[in-house]
Formats: structure tokens, C-alpha cells, sequence
């Protein structure tokens, strides 16, 4: 599984990505437990429900279920245009 | 047509490509989105845009697919770029073409709202001082 | 700006000039007309566009300074052409500027709206065996 | 007083514009009568109320009083766009 991290959610986790081998998590709010753990600085952003999930490039609700082979993708509220 | 590119881009170039593919266009309408100078009260040096690439092209098809649904459109052309932009750069470009006019007006408008919405890019804003990752309103 | 000529027009050049005297410009809005291949059933060959070229002026300032008194815009440009044109040739360019998209977008239809209801051009468009003049929808 | 016709109107008049020099009409109701007269083809279109008048470039309410220095036009429906 591999989580892609975009703007400045990428200066709290300090890469561009994750990639989880084995015991990945299976729901978005799995994951939301699992990377507050890695980046406690994720967690007030979480709490917040700023930011925004995709699976797979597309955005998702958070009772789907997550497949080790899926590209999960998080970030801010997005500015383009 | 989808273009996600850093290079910028001739207006009369990329819409007469589009417009000499059919003689029953009889309308076109347009959006062009710039780096302003000033913003949040501060003078902007220039922005870096970023985009998540993959989903960006699955969520622009999805809201061009919408508006083929919605109005009645000949063609459609979103451009949009990323990387480093300076002040009057071009940063967007949504163009629909249509028979009559109100079809390409509310398409492009209609457009252009949910790639505000939903298009994953992200303009990162840098002032003389400091720099800061805007978010756009609702 | 209002341009009324028999010439053709390039979109980047004409849009260009008016954003580079604006750096506060965020948005752009604009509206081309064609003449299509086909209208009333039947194939076009081509349109011979009459104005009255004082009252078009007049006419198309009051429609321009009513949509700057309506949005907050940085500035507008008008382009219509007469003379003989041909199938696939622009006719009209409606070009509104500001610092953001809603305005642009408003003040743009709302000339076009009114420049197709009040602005004094007759297109005789002719066919293959005949012509016809036109008059705009309500 | 001159009188300017446009699109196919002038199809009807044959001419370009009609100028007046004595007793020209004071009102567009009275200008009406005047052209019926010199262009009786008119006439059906004056009743299905399908023209426009303009007095100096701009359009006009009936009862405005017409001077003999005032530029009029006659045009159907306009088309531009």
C-alpha cells in the first residue's frame, strides 16, 4: 500500500510518500490512527477534518475498505484555477 | 481535451485547434485564470503549483464528462499548468464550444466551479517575507 | 475598449494587451462568436454583416459601462466585425477582466446578452441558392 | 432631417437614406405617415410593429419631438453577435 502526501502535509511527514509492507491499515480511519502514530503533528488536522482522502485518484468515503495493492493519496483543500 | 502541462500557453493557438476540428461551432466560451500581484493584502513574488498528476486527468474527465451531460457542447479544452508561475502568468485555461452561446457560457462556468472544488492542485503562494498554501473558499 | 473593424483578430494578442496594463487581473472571461456551416437548415457560404457604426458604438459603451456599474471589473473589451465573412471566421469577441471569476463570468454573458438584443448589426446570411436576414431570439 | 435605412430596409427604399428639408415630421407617428406615403411596402411592417427607430444613435420612445437637425434610423431587428 502507498500513501502519497501532497502540499504542506508533506512538511509534517518531511517525504513525498509512504509505502506499508505488511499489517496495512483496512478503513481510512485505520489509517488516520496508523499515521497519527507516525506524525503526531497529523493528528490536530485530523481532528479538524480539514483534509481530504483518494484511493486511487479518487475521492472516497471512509467505510471503504482498504486493498494492499490501493494508492491512497492525502491532502489539503485544494486551490487550483 | 485535457493538457496538464508547465509550459505556458497562445490562446488563439490552442482554441483555433480545437475550433478548425468543427464548422457547426458557433459559440466559445472561455476562462483564463492569472497570478495576481497582490493577495491576502500581500505582494505576491510568484507561486509553485502542485498537482497530483494521475488524479488530476480522472477528476477534470469527470467534471468535462458532467458538462457533456449537462449542455450541449461540441468540444471542451481545460489546460492547466504547474510548477513555478511569476505575476500575469497564465495558471488556467477552460474553453467550451457549442453551437449557441448559453450552453458554452454555463458549461465553462460550471467547469471551471468544480475543478475550484475538487481538481487536486494546490498553489503555494510566496510573498517577499514568507509564503503561504492558499485554499479556495466554498 | 470597443473595436468595431472588417479585420480578423488574433485572441492572445487582443487579450494580452488589455491584462498587461492590469497585474491585478485574476480572471478572464470571454466570448467568441463564428458564423456556423449550417443555419435555418440550410449551408452556409457566407455572411455579410451590416452595422451603423456611430449608434454601435453608443450602443455598445452604455451596455459596457452598465456592466461596470453591475460587477467589480478592471476592464472590458468589445471586438465586432462586418463586412463579408466566411464560414469558420470569428465574428465577435466579448472579453471581461477582474480580480475574480464570478464577475468576469456575470459581466461577460450580460453583454453578449445585450449586444445580441441592442447593438445595431444585421447579418445576410447567404446560402447556396438564396439569403436570408437574420434577427436574434428574444 | 435625415432619414437612414438599414438591412433590408433598404431593399424596400432602394436607397441608402432620404434627406427633408421642409416640413419634416415633428413625431415618429408622423414620420410613419411619411414614409407609408413614399414607400408603401412599409406600410404592413410599421403595423406589425416589427421596426426600430433610433433618433441620434440611440432609440426612442414615440413621442419624442423630431428636430430638423436630428439623424434618424429605420432597422429591423438586430442580429449581431
Amino acid at each position: 500500500m502507498r500513501i502519497r502526501y501532497f502540499a504542506w502535509i508533506k512538511d509534517i511527514t518531511n517525504k513525498d510518500d509512504d509505502v506499508i509492507d505488511i499489517n496495512h491499515p483496512k478503513t481510512i480511519q485505520e489509517l488516520k490512527k496508523y499515521l497519527e502514530n507516525l506524525y503526531p503533528d497529523l493528528r490536530k488536522h485530523f481532528l479538524h477534518d480539514v483534509l481530504r482522502f483518494a484511493v486511487n485518484q479518487e475521492y472516497v468515503s471512509e467505510n471503504l475498505s482498504l486493498k494492499p495493492i490501493d494508492e491512497i493519496a492525502i491532502f489539503p483543500p485544494v486551490s487550483g484555477g | 481535451m485535457i493538457k496538464i502541462q508547465k509550459k505556458n500557453f497562445n490562446l488563439e493557438e490552442e482554441i483555433d485547434k480545437i475550433k478548425n476540428k468543427h464548422s457547426d461551432i458557433g459559440a466559445q466560451t472561455s476562462f483564463v485564470g492569472y497570478v495576481r500581484d497582490l493577495n491576502n493584502n500581500k505582494d505576491v513574488k510568484y507561486l509553485n503549483l502542485e498537482v497530483y498528476e494521475e488524479m488530476a486527468f480522472k477528476e477534470l474527465s469527470k467534471i468535462e464528462n458532467n458538462a457533456l451531460k449537462k449542455w450541449s457542447l461540441i468540444d471542451t479544452l481545460i489546460i492547466h499548468r504547474y510548477g513555478k508561475l511569476n505575476v500575469n502568468e497564465k495558471i488556467v485555461l477552460v474553453s467550451c464550444f457549442s453551437q449557441h452561446r448559453k450552453d458554452s457560457f454555463n458549461a465553462c462556468e460550471f467547469i471551471m466551479d468544480y475543478l475550484k472544488k475538487d481538481a487536486p492542485f494546490w498553489k503555494n503562494e510566496f510573498y517577499y517575507k514568507d509564503d503561504e498554501w492558499l485554499e479556495n473558499s466554498k
